[in-house]
């Protein structure tokens, strides 16, 4: 039971521990609250480093595996172990949370305690879903980090809040229900082929099912991570979640809880229902295609600069699931690394947002206006997560939506053609919002003595500066990461592509796995 | 050769661009001209430096590579941060720490006093380091990289003062046509990279990929051309996607010369002559290349004719003139191309410099109706402006007439008669609106406002030294480029330096010879017609001080109005694309979509769940008593079932 | 055999006595009634072999939950308040009328005529002492939660009738 | 006798005593209604044990016996209660159990 053997668990762990102790700091002595949950996560960040010290990036498998019994009865196990995926989901989650609780600093001004400690419950939930092997394990956390999230938006959130929430909810359980069937099924399936049972992943993916079995299982998991992601045209409920949910929790909500949905995808619906999943790709794609240039055309129109935000997710994860869906070794490294990029510069524009909300306590973009002048530092740091949004070169968005389109043309040239035109959509309606609020003459007086950036504020966005630049500059120590995964869940998908008919997926002009030129 | 300083070429520029931008504010003024201005004179000397270097090596293997590291991996693809320099991309650098550093220079007297000095010069850095990275990279990938990055630049350049909505409109506009054009350069690299798969060969390397051309058929070769070039079309403002560049006079003057003239908008040209080796293999694209180049340096210039802003009328000649280059590049002549690209850099960048100092002169004033009369109250800027359009206009021992009669010269030798016409009579259009805005800016009586008139100064030196020394390099630019036929003249054998430089370069099309008596006819004819313009200008404008907007107002009152809004193509583009689009936007996709049908959907099972609610809540009377019977109910139906079943 | 008439006599005495609580229009009345079942009932134990049971039944239903009922009658004059007597509504008749059908036909169906065993072997069969055995031998955990509920039943009633101070 | 009989006899008293609660409206009387069904089905638990030959029945006579008790005493405190705030033991005056 040594540090490392456990590693994982007391990942996933240790904020919940930080709960119990926090939960005896008197409510009144806010800044003890507030210090304590940020040293937690701080430490709970850096005991995440851990794992990228020892994590072997040439070694297939999972890594720093844990399996005990749960509930032997039913055969549910607490395994725990993850790969490059996984790792830098996890380190997204430890990395925001810091910033996240400190960017929360004067913006929550009512019941600190417990929005904080609810951010820790959550950042407990969010680890346990990227870790978990045993798909019971999985669910549980699955859901267990829907309950803070739902109180966040819930409680801290805007006037409509209690409708954001609860649609989210719905959503969300909606698909999950669907979900646990399909796991429940999966579970006397493996029974009833092998005579053993398990919730085991691993094992899991050995099972091979009938077509007509694979496809509703493949729907059900499918559906729920589509609502997640979301993809069109699953996505309403998240520009009301984000616009009424507080900073914080946007941030969280699209950094980290969004990318469970395309998670899902890689690590569940597609590698486990292979054959399914080849069906269902081409429409996926188009559905993820459709997702990209709906929400860039919908995030155009917006006068609320966090539903905008919202929209433009929309269209920046349909990038991920393209990728996950052109099947090849760039496309599927392309899109983990993007959803790390979408986390980072998402989750910044958000906090940007907030903090120009904490100022004016608007977010129309009429009521800005000029701002650059007043705000120069502000708008410099907004410039350059603005550009890392919409994939300049040289910031990280430009290395996974380069992987992804040049993987995707691969796959079919016309998904890369279709999708490439949200490249443009992108610029459109980032620069328009850019010049919206910070160009201009300042003609609204309640812009004329904003104050700039404080020096938390600051704090606050140069760990993730530091990182667009860094992805963006010099990606490969996380591309090396990946590369292992997404190989892994290209051989898993993969074999079936192959019998069911190249030429859906193969244009003649595709490559045959090319050698690399020395 | 591998060496290491070439990066260092980088470095500079780059932290210059850090330390204007991180703490530019609190060092002052003269601090960051100097920070700015010693971090691209240092890339200069390391550029003529390498220069010698490489003129020391042999013809053939001029080539210093310089590997930094690898940028992406991913499965077989790898791009490495990889750093290329040949004779190709030294006259590229040349160009762009050259000019750009007199143009630093003069941008330290131009911007002195604005409110954001350090801003502008940590922007020119970066612009200077992306420029550079894009003629510096040895891979398509990392060009785009640079590619962008002017873009950036010229995006937060031109919305220097972002105050004002037609600065900040004008920089938008700018990013996001230029966006249009990357599309098509992305999709014709995608499109190259997976026909290099589809061989087994996994590159986007320049030299891998020259020497591996030959396995891809030239249909895909012909689509990628033209996809290429459409990104070349938005970077170097041809046709259909020029309309951002006269928007793009909103910028500092400094600016429109360096970005908007000299370096940037040649990223086009660079970028085609560096895919030589597959154009050579897509003449189809070429032609494409060949005929949108003489079409746009023919319809840039009829606008340009009656302009009144005179950046305006610049910016339309800049156009025309890019037409130029794509024609020479089209037409396989490639270094004729370049060597356009480089006279154009020095006289262009002059003309614009010029401009700046008029209208620095004029405290601001860019309507040459509001001017007139300067020639001796500014007689450097005068001097200089008239050395650079008698350059531009292609009069016989300045550069412009070498470089474009090479352009001519060569459309008419590989058969593309109407292409050269068209060249031709641009030529005649160019020199009669370029000494329009001379007669009309320093020749004549004076329209200056009185306001204007008593402050009219000569710019300081640091302005005016830049001026000269551009206008020197126009003057005598050319000579390293003197076509063989005049050089036999004189009995200077090898007399095309220039030419006989890149040639290594360039893969060659098939030659064709021309007799030598057409080829002076040629020179001739374009001589006559530089000079006709010349005099037609003089005409028109100082000998019978005819009123020409208003005559050809009231002759030919439809021509003149197409002509002075630019044949309404920014209007057609509103009303055909942007419109519809955010028409369609809001109010179908959002509004219908999002907010009836999907979210209608959702909301409506709700609606119905809760009505079904409501209904149905009508049987909870609170009547313990109903209860009790209808649980009893239940209760002896699920028994009579089990029992009676 | 005289055991088998008296059953008779005491099972149609019990429902006319059932009848009548459940009938009359007098709160009184009823609950004398009820004691007049409870009485039946315990006789018809003491005849089906639960002597013990028969005693409790006396003791703790008169004498103490008849009592009850009348005091609490008594105390509030419950008896003068109540208007009217019984809802009539043919079809929550109608429906009891159904429930007893399918129940009696439930009955019938499943089982044929079943006898009792004549002869009774075990001696004392429901005798305090046996029940007492078994109470505290097989039913010793039932037992101690139904003294439980019975602790908790005084609490509560004492508890809701108790005059908060604060009111 | 036989056991039919007895288990006829004690649904017929189950089912009267069903009929008081249902229907009746004093509330007083729903209860002792109450305790008379409760009261059938300990008829029921003896013939049964009789039957049966075993003492198992009884015992739940016990228990219910007990849990009658306490039931008893709980609800006549609330009937004193209700009776105390709303004056009334009509029972279809009592319907704040409506949604």
């Amino acid at each position: 039971m040594g540090f490392k053997e456990n590693i994982l668990s007391i990942i996933i762990f240790l904020p919940l521990l930080g709960v119990l102790l926090g939960a005896f700091i008197p409510k009144e002595n806010k800044s003890a609250i507030k210090w304590f949950t940020l040293i937690v996560s701080l430490v709970e960040f850096i005991v995440s480093l851990f794992l990228v010290i020892h994590f072997d990036s040439s070694s297939t498998g999972m890594q720093f595996t844990e399996k005990y019994a749960w509930i032997p009865v039913y055969h549910i196990q607490y395994q725990l172990g993850i790969d490059g995926l996984s790792l830098l989901l996890i380190l997204l989650t430890t990395f925001l949370t810091p910033l996240v609780l400190l960017g929360s600093w004067t913006y929550i001004k009512k019941r600190e305690k417990e929005y904080y400690l609810w951010f820790l419950v959550l950042e407990t939930g969010m680890i346990g879903v990227f870790a978990s092997l045993d798909l019971i394990l999985f669910y549980v956390f699955w859901e267990a980090m829907l309950i803070p999230m739902y109180i966040i938006i819930g409680v801290w959130g805007g006037p409509r809040r209690i409708y954001a929430a609860v649609k989210f909810f719905i959503y969300t359980m909606f698909g999950s229900l669907l979900m646990l069937v399909a796991i429940i099924y999966l579970y006397f399936a493996y029974g009833s082929q092998t005579g053993t049972y398990t919730f085991d992943l691993l094992k899991l993916y050995n099972l091979s099912l009938p077509m007509s079995t694979q496809i509703w299982l493949f729907a059900a998991f499918a559906l729920s991570f589509a609502i997640k992601v979301p993809i069109f045209p699953f996505h309403t409920w998240l520009p009301d979640a984000h616009v009424e949910a507080p900073t914080g929790g946007s941030v969280i909500l699209a950094g980290v809880l969004l990318k469970m949905g395309t998670y899902g995808y890689m690590r569940l619906a597609m590698p486990l229902f292979p054959i399914a999943a080849n069906a269902f790709l081409p429409y996926l794609a188009v559905l993820a295609i459709i997702g990209i240039i709906y929400g860039a055309l919908v995030a155009m129109m917006q006068p609320d600069i966090k539903k905008l935000v919202a929209y433009s997710s929309v269209s920046h994860l349909g990038f991920v699931i393209l990728g996950l869906m052109a099947l090849n070794i760039e496309s599927v490294d392309g899109a983990v690394l993007q959803m790390i990029n979408h986390g980072l510069s998402t989750g910044a524009l958000f906090m940007l947002v907030g903090m120009l909300y904490e100022r004016r306590h608007t977010r129309e973009l009429s009521e800005f206006g000029g701002i650059a002048k007043t705000m120069p530092v502000f708008a410099t740091i907004f410039m350059v997560v603005t550009l890392s949004s919409i994939g300049l070169p040289g910031l990280n968005g430009f290395v996974g939506e380069f992987l992804i389109l040049l993987g995707s043309f691969f796959a079919n040239p016309v998904y890369a053609v279709l999708a490439g035109t949200g490249v443009i959509l992108g610029a459109v309606y980032m620069l328009r919002t850019y010049q919206k609020v910070f160009w201009g003459k300042i003609t609204n007086k309640a812009n004329e003595d904003l104050h700039d950036l404080s020096a938390r504020e600051i704090i606050v966005m140069i760990p993730i500066l530091i990182m667009i630049v860094w992805i963006g500059v010099y990606p490969k120590p996380f591309l090396n990461i990946i590369h292992n995964a997404s190989e892994s869940y290209i051989q898993y998908v993969k074999p079936q592509t192959a019998q069911q008919g190249q030429a859906d997926y193969q244009p003649s002009m595709a490559p045959q796995m090319p050698e690399r030129i020395k | 050769m591998e060496l290491n300083i070439v990066r260092y070429i980088l470095i500079f520029p780059l932290l210059g661009f850090l330390v204007n931008g991180l703490v530019g504010k609190r060092l002052g003024n003269k601090a960051v001209g100097w920070i700015a201005n010693s971090a691209v004179f240092i890339s200069f000397a390391l550029v003529v430096y390498i220069f010698i270097q490489l003129l020391s090596m042999a013809p053939g293997s001029r080539l210093i590579t310089d590997t930094v590291y690898t940028w992406i991996n991913s499965g077989s693809l790898t791009i490495d941060f990889k750093l290329m320099i040949d004779p190709l991309t030294i006259v590229m650098l040349l160009v762009v720490t050259g000019v750009g550093f007199l143009i630093h220079i003069y941008s330290i007297g131009y911007m002195h006093g604005d409110r954001s000095y350090s801003r502008f010069f940590a922007y020119l850095n970066l612009f200077m380091f992306s420029m550079l990275l894009l003629v510096l990279s040895s891979n398509i990938v990392l060009m785009f990289v640079g590619w962008e990055g002017v873009g950036l630049c010229s995006y937060l350049l031109i919305g220097f003062w972002y105050e004002k909505d037609s600065a900040a409109n004008a920089g938008k506009k700018a990013f996001i046509t230029n966006r249009v054009g990357d599309y098509g350069f992305l999709l014709g690299l995608f499109l190259l990279a997976s026909a290099f798969a589809s061989k087994g060969i996994l590159t986007l390397d320049f030299t891998t990929m020259a020497a591996h051309i030959s396995l891809i058929s030239p249909q895909i070769l012909t689509i990628v051309g033209i996809l290429l070039f459409v990104g070349a079309t938005g970077k170097s403002a041809q046709l259909p996607l020029y309309v951002w560049l006269p928007d793009a006079m909103e910028g500092p003057t400094p600016v429109s010369a360096l970005i908007h003239a000299a370096t940037m908008v040649t990223a086009g040209v660079y970028m085609i002559a560096r895919m030589n080796f597959l154009y050579v293999l897509a003449p189809e694209a070429l032609e494409v290349v060949a005929i949108v180049g003489g079409l746009t340096a023919l319809y840039a210039a009829t606008i340009g004719l009656v302009q009144n802003d005179i950046k305006r009328v610049l910016a339309y000649s800049t156009i025309s003139q890019l037409g130029y280059m794509f024609v020479g590049v089209g037409v396989g002549a490639f270094s004729a191309g370049i060597f356009h690209l480089m006279t154009h850099a020095f006289f262009k960048a002059l003309l614009f410099l010029g401009a700046g100092s008029v209208i620095h002169a004029l405290s601001g004033e860019q309507d040459m109706r509001k001017m007139g009369g300067l020639k001796n109250k500014i007689p450097v800027t005068h001097a200089v402006f008239l050395a650079a359009a008698l350059a531009i206009s292609g009069i016989p021992g300045l550069s412009g007439f070498f470089s474009k009669d090479s352009i001519l010269a060569a459309a008419y030798a590989s058969g593309h008669t109407v292409i050269w016409l068209l060249g031709f009579i641009t030529a005649l259009l160019t020199a009669f609106y370029i000494f329009r805005l001379i007669y009309m800016t320093f020749y004549g009586e004076s329209r200056l406002d009185k306001h204007a008139a008593e402050h009219v100064h000569e710019s300081p030196k640091v302005m005016t030294v830049p001026l000269i020394i551009l206008a020197v390099l126009s003057v005598i630019g050319g000579y390293i480029g003197v076509p063989q036929l005049l050089g036999n003249l004189v009995g200077w054998h090898n007399s095309d330096i220039f030419v006989n430089f890149l040639a290594p370069v360039f893969r060659t099309m098939p030659k064709h010879e021309m007799p030598v008596s057409t080829e002076s006819w040629l020179m001739i004819g374009s001589i006559a017609m530089a000079i006709l313009g010349v005099f037609f200008a003089w005409y028109v404008y100082i000998k019978s001080k005819m009123r020409p907007a208003e005559h050809a107002a009231e002759s030919l009152p439809g021509v003149y109005r197409l002509l002075l809004n630019k044949y309404y193509v920014d209007e057609v583009y509103n009303a055909i694309i942007i419109k519809p689009l955010l028409w369609m936007s809001e109010n179908f996709l959002w509004k219908i979509f999002d907010v009836r049908v999907v979210d209608g959907t959702v909301n409506g099972s709700a609606q119905v769940t809760q009505w079904a609610s409501t209904k149905l809540r009508k049987i909870q009377t609170g009547d313990f008593q109903v209860y009790v019977m209808l649980f009893l109910i239940g209760v002896i139906s699920v028994l009579a079932y089990f029992v009676l079943r | 055999m005289i055991s088998n008439v008296l059953l008779y006599i005491t099972a149609v005495l019990l429902v006319i006595t059932y009848l009548y609580a459940v009938i009359a229009g007098n709160p009184v009345y009823s609950a004398l009634s009820m004691g007049a079942a409870f009485f039946l009932t315990s006789f018809l134990f003491v005849l089906l072999g639960a002597p013990f049971l028969a005693a409790v039944q006396v003791i703790i239903y008169v004498g103490a939950m008849l009592v009850m009922f009348l005091f609490i009658i008594m105390m509030f004059d419950l008896n003068k308040t109540s208007t009217g007597t019984v809802r009539y509504k043919p079809s929550t008749i109608f429906s009891y009328f159904l429930i007893m059908v399918v129940l009696l036909i439930a009955f019938f169906m499943a089982k044929g005529v079943l006898k009792m065993p004549e002869g009774f072997t075990i001696v004392g069969f429901g005798s305090a002492e046996n029940i007492g055995f078994n109470l505290m031998r097989y039913y010793l955990l039932p037992f101690e939660l139904a003294s439980f509920i019975l602790l908790v039943g005084v609490f509560g009633a004492i508890t809701f009738i108790k005059k908060r101070d604060k009111e | 006798m036989s056991y039919q009989l007895l288990v006829i006899l004690s649904f017929v008293l189950f089912v009267i005593g069903m009929i008081g609660v249902a229907m009746r409206r004093n509330i007083i009387i729903v209860l002792i209604s109450l305790e008379l069904m409760l009261n059938a089905v300990n008829i029921l638990f003896v013939s049964a044990s009789k039957y049966m030959h075993t003492l198992d029945g009884q015992m739940f006579v016990i228990m219910v016996i007990t849990i009658a008790a306490a039931e008893t005493a709980i609800a006549l405190a609330l009937v004193v209660k209700v009776f105390k705030t709303v004056g009334m033991v009509k029972i279809d005056d009592l319907k704040k159990l409506k949604w």
